[in-house]
């Protein structure tokens, strides 16, 4: 159970496709013996990432999303990458309750999120050329927000 | 439409489904707003019995039906939220905006 | 329901990715709705080619095992493909009953298998440079295999 | 070990498990062989009744184990098929290798 076993999924930038990304991630950490919880932990954080790649990242829903998984002693580490707008500020984009797209009723939630479920959260991006999300998630570690309350 | 909507005396009920992410919240939104804006909606209900995940795209579809609800001067309430749920809502201050009951 | 939607996944050669892969095709290929008996032929036949890619094509477990998928109208195609040693004489390797790894207990019925399962099985190989399995079915249409008994 | 195996009484009682592959396949091989080569196994019980999926490495499986009884002259049985075990049992030819029987 702890070697290194890692996959790489590419698909269609349509949002009938969050849940098959979410999907796919949970039965590929399975070997670890998640919680439930930890299970869904990291579901929410694929899909904040995937969402955002199809919705922000691209106009065009035949373009793809990038999604990769390892898994190696009791961590999981995923990148979820797109080759679209890209962010002009990082820093910004990843503030709580800052969306460029409030039309579509986004809640500037997304990264904050990602950053409460996983353990770390790094993004890279560049305008024009696209965003990469990388983040991991140490299994069998209780973290911050499962004492929250 | 796939019915996620309840209608009856006032109260607008609507069963949240089982994945809310992006996908399912556009499909809610458009369903509960062609209600919310021809009757007069009381009281809105949201029902998470069914429900075992949800992202950030299903804050933005409560919050903005909340909004919508607070114009008009109604009660928006949250039931049968799983420890899951509860867990979502914490996490995104949703707990401190919405009354939250068990039916 | 109609317009065409496709993934690609790549992972290591290892046993336990094979329900990874199953699981993942039937996540995948939920949109067209399909019953739950065509949900377990697709996945037969993903389990058929994904196992034969990592106990046939390959040694070394981080090898990678290719996966594609598409669904268009009501037909899903899938490829399962290695990079690994390929096969001799494909026309032979397909006979039921006919296996190169009997001490494996292999029961040389893996081809028949997604013949039975799917529509359409076509297969590439070439010693040396690996081997491609495409397979096509069309979901809503009751097959032989159905109504063997 | 994960325990597929029951033994009582000279019956050897393989519990299949839900999802049947090569992955899963090696280590039932590996268990029940332990038993069928030290134990005087009379009748050997396939038991499928949680097996929701099978390839054909659960073919080769049945088929290795039901060869070494009939070496030592056992009785092979397969019971609780669900409607996709019989269509696999089916396709294989299995079907008319195997004793079937409902428990
Ligand atoms: N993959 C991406 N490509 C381009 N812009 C992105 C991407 N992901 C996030 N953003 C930008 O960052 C902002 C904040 O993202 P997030 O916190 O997920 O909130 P939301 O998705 O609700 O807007 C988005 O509104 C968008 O402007
Ligand atoms: N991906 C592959 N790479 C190399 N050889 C293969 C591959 N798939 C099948 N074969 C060859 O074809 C034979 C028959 O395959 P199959 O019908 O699936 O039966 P089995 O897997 O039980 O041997 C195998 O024993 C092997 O020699």
């Amino acid at each position: 159970m702890t070697q290194r076993n890692e996959m790489r999924l590419e698909f269609d930038a349509r949002s009938m496709n969050e849940g098959f990304a979410r999907t796919a991630v949970a039965a590929f950490i399975m070997e670890l013996n998640p919680t439930l919880d930890e299970v869904a932990d990291v579901k929410t954080a694929v899909s904040e990432a995937v969402t955002n790649a199809i919705i922000h990242g691209y106009d065009n829903p035949q373009e793809k999303v990038v999604l990769t998984c390892s898994v190696e002693g009791t961590a999981v580490e995923l990148t979820v990458e797109d080759r679209g707008k890209g962010i002009e500020d990082v820093a910004r984009a990843m503030e709580p309750f800052y969306t460029t797209r409030p039309e579509l009723e986004r809640s500037g939630m997304g990264f904050a999120f990602m950053e409460a479920f996983m353990d770390d959260v790094r993004v890279t991006s560049s305008p024009g050329k696209g965003t990469t999300v990388w983040m991991r998630k140490n299994l069998g570690n209780p973290k911050v927000a499962d004492t929250y309350e | 439409m796939e019915n996620y909507c309840e209608w009856k005396e006032g109260c607008l009920l609507v069963h949240m489904p089982k994945e809310l992410d992006h996908h399912q919240a556009g499909l809610i939104r458009a369903e509960a707003d062609l209600i919310i804006d021809t009757c007069r909606v009381q009281t809105l209900v949201f029902d998470f019995k069914k429900t075992e995940f949800m992202d950030s795209s299903g804050i933005g579809v409560i919050i903005g039906r909340s909004r919508k609800m607070s114009y008009q001067g109604g009660r928006v309430v949250a039931q049968n939220l799983n420890q899951r749920m509860e867990k979502i809502f914490v996490v995104s201050g949703l707990h401190k905006m919405i009354e939250k009951e068990n039916s």
